[in-house]
């Protein structure tokens, strides 16, 4: 895969495509905030975001942000409200989907962001944050994930933002986006939907802890559009998040 | 590049408060208004809605000043008798924050001890699963549309409101639809340049109306002037059911609309009632 | 007319950091603070409760990045073991919510058929009066203390804060007592002409510090652009426990206060980070 | 009865009295309000005044006001909340003292501002407002009353603002402040604490339809001194609430 276009940009595209327009989006940092702006700026002009700090735009920052805190990501926010109100509008229901990531991922799409043991010693991740309550309360989630032997378990060792359980009220995860393919969860089984062009079969079950369907007719992901590579460079002019050395997830 | 599915926003702006009321209010509605207590109450609406015939199935609250058209319809069924559900400020607003927080209740210490939570329909005891004392579970109040009053909303009705607030947040997030009406649409620009000030998000508003000097006789900050007078004739007039219907003649009936309203006001009212000078906020630099 | 029994104010506003960080925050307190997760975090105070050698008992949340020095702290108890009480942002947020509203808990369907819920010390199974599906009741948490960085607050700490407001009101509300520290004292006019900007009334607050700069290199939107490097610099150099001894002793232990920091960064760096453009909010009137 | 003060201007005094510096008040309408104001150009300037609308003030509006919502009760607040906003705090305990009046009122201190039978047929009244809060949630509560027989009954006909029962968690009546006198609720025993000049025992005795303690060495209710009457006639100019032709309550 020596094409012009990364992983991660392929990755945004997909993230994009999970949006429907006029869609109420949880939106997070990194791959799936870009994927927002993709979103609005093709398909989807009139989703709107919502931030865990309490932001609602309906448009991308002016300015490149680290976090959502940044000061460009609440200039030209349409509300800035508090971290409570809009976790009230996640609750309520009234978020149509929402993105989180993990260090660990299940076939059920539970999410570990909090503590694992598989290499041997104790680490510590960060935790929670607001993934838990996305996955929790959102109208379905998606989730992005570094594809790697070590992170796709059969079971986590923790679960930070449960996937699908019995008696779950509402959503669940619908779709897993990889380095590798994209992956229809919302069957409580992982079928692959796609995988990236150049990814074979067996590079996908080799770096996958469990089992995944994946059909002789699974297409190729469609590959970024000018446009589309034109919005995120735009977006990401440095590459520090869409770049080939950033990880994701 | 994909096409756009779906490029048209959907039209949240209305001609006119006539339309927005026809197309988001349905007969047995329960609806919510009132919401920052004594200022901005839509009352431009309430006569729309009187005018359209329709009819409120639920009173949740009155406070201050007997009203002989409630009393009427309470102890004599006349015109028609109502049901009350009664509450105290702080439980109604819990009812609405429920709702707004998507949770089937909220817990509260407030009522324990009084008649009103007594076999209520909307209160039942509930435990605290820390050991402490048992709690009242005051339950989620949804209503079917809220309709609120505001300086400012873009069309989109992302809405500014300042001064009385009152219940007005917890009413829009807790609605299936919110109407804004407001003093004046504003460019996008103008919301934007202060989203803390944005007390409703435009993503819960089904319509948008530009109604200036809807809530009169209520006030609205740095716009209108309580009408004092007008809630006294109310008073005296409604002392009997035929001089409540000749004020509602008079005052909704007979007037096409607001601006109608405005003009049988008069321009001396108007012009009294008019807020002409500025206090502005102090400055708030939201530069990046 | 009987002669005033009290008619000083209590002195709220402090000389220094210093003075309201020893009066205020006492071993073993439990602090709130970071409370609108990225910005306005109060490093400076951060810093004063540091070279105090104050042992903060309870860590809430850690949201975006792993930190070195808390998983050495947690993994291999170096330098001292911390204890850890694991949340999702909205579970913390509701427990300050509880502590607010004067609550034992707040009831919530986030985290069911997760671990963080499993055996949690503050999050216990609760039912629905109502009948509903079951939820979880998350228990109340009151911070001894809770350190807020905001623009502009007056001498009774009474505060004005824009921008980003994650748990801050909340926080306010909950704790036993508030410390704001502020960009700027302003006078009591200033924030009367926008009392829809005061997230924090003055009677929750127990000491204001006027400490410009203070919560770099955090941001303050309209006065302080994020610091973004000095975060990877601590990132890289806390990796070694010594690296981050080294990077304690050169950015917190060898400087006495605030404009020492300040300092020590340089005229280019504050320069660069200082806001000197306007974007101020559109203009509110609040005249009668 | 014939001096230069309305039974209301002392009613006022008596309810300034009631507020002790430094306290946080949650004020009402009518006399209150005006008690508030002149507690704080008194004896008590650093209190601080709540209103159930959302709105925390620390001096008197500067022009007079017929709700707590209109605009010059806006004007030079130190902050304007929510209505949840400020009874969370009243709820918190945060709240010294609250004002509140009803139609009737028992030993107790229980009053009724809902629905009343007392006169045969059905009178409907406003309803609770804040009043059932802050008698729920204050740290003591201060009632103003007219002192009517038909008012002062042995039992309410209905429990709007629970004042002292078994099992109370906080507050309850300390004062009951009447056209006639002022009185000491806080042992859950109705005794006089001052008649207003000129009422008799008897007076009191005939109007109440409880029994009320009356002891011989009862005192006088202070009359007002020429600033405490500069500053509600200030306050009040018309005589709206104070003038002898106000009903209070």
């Amino acid at each position: 895969m020596t094409s012009r276009y990364t992983r991660r940009e392929l990755m945004v595209v997909a993230a994009a495509r999970e949006i429907r327009d006029h869609e109420v989006v949880f939106v997070g940092m990194r791959l799936p905030l870009l994927g927002f702006g993709l979103a609005k700026a093709t398909h989807a002009p009139d989703a709107i975001g919502l931030f865990e700090n309490g932001v609602i735009r309906d448009r991308p920052a002016e300015a490149f942000i680290y976090t959502m805190g940044d000061p460009p990501n609440i200039v030209g926010a349409v509300a800035c409200l508090g971290l409570v109100d809009v976790m009230s509008l996640l609750q309520q229901g009234r978020v149509d989907v929402g993105f989180i990531g993990g260090a660990e991922v299940d076939p059920l799409g539970n999410l570990n962001t909090t503590r694992t043991s598989s290499s041997g010693a104790l680490t510590r991740l960060p935790g929670s944050g607001g993934a838990g309550d996305i996955a929790s309360l959102a109208g379905r989630t998606v989730l992005i994930m570094e594809h790697e032997p070590r992170r796709f378990r059969e079971r986590v060792d923790y679960v930070t933002s449960p996937g699908h359980f019995p008696g779950r009220r509402r959503g669940g995860p619908a779709t897993l986006i990889t380095t590798l393919g994209v992956f229809d969860l919302s069957t409580r089984r992982v079928r692959a939907a796609s995988l990236h062009p150049g990814v074979t079969p067996q590079q996908v079950r080799e770096a996958t802890g469990f089992p995944v369907t994946i059909e002789d007719h699974t297409p190729a992901t469609a590959i970024p559009t000018a446009d589309e590579l034109a919005y995120i460079r735009h977006a990401d002019p440095d590459g520090f998040w869409t770049g080939d050395s950033m990880k994701t997830g | 590049m994909p096409a756009p599915e779906s490029p048209s926003v959907p039209v949240k702006l209305k001609r006119s408060l006539r339309e927005a009321i026809a197309e988001q209010v349905h007969d047995g509605d329960a609806i919510a208004l009132g919401l920052a207590l004594e200022s901005g109450i839509p009352f431009a609406a309430v006569h729309e809605i009187i005018r359209q015939q329709l009819i409120a199935a639920w009173v949740g609250n009155v406070a201050g000043g007997s009203g002989y058209g409630f009393r009427r319809a309470y102890e004599q069924g006349q015109p028609r008798r109502i049901v009350m559900e009664d509450h105290s400020n702080f439980s109604v607003g819990l009812a609405l924050k429920a709702a707004a927080m998507g949770l089937p209740y909220l817990p509260t210490f407030t009522g324990i001890g009084g008649d009103i939570v007594r076999g209520h329909p909307r209160i039942r005891p509930i435990g605290d699963p820390f050991g402490g004392p048992d709690l009242l579970a005051v339950g989620a109040l949804r209503p079917d549309v809220a309709i609120i009053h505001v300086q400012r909303a873009d069309a989109q009705g992302n809405a500014h409101l300042w001064g009385n607030l009152g219940l007005t947040v917890e009413a829009a997030y807790a609605a299936r639809r919110t109407i804004v009406i407001c003093e004046e649409v504003v460019p996008e620009a103008v919301i934007r340049s202060d989203p803390n000030r944005t007390m409703i998000p435009g993503f819960l508003v089904s319509a948008v109306v530009e109604e200036p000097g809807g809530a009169l006789p209520s006030s609205v900050q740095g716009y209108w002037r309580r009408d004092f007078e007008p809630f006294l004739a109310y008073h005296r007039t409604s002392r009997t059911l035929e001089g409540l219907q000749s004020w509602l003649r008079e005052w909704v009936l007979d007037l096409p609309d607001r601006p109608a309203y405005l003009q049988h006001l008069g321009e001396a009212a108007l012009a009294r009632l008019r807020v002409s000078d500025r206090r502005p906020a102090a400055e708030a630099n939201f530069a990046p």
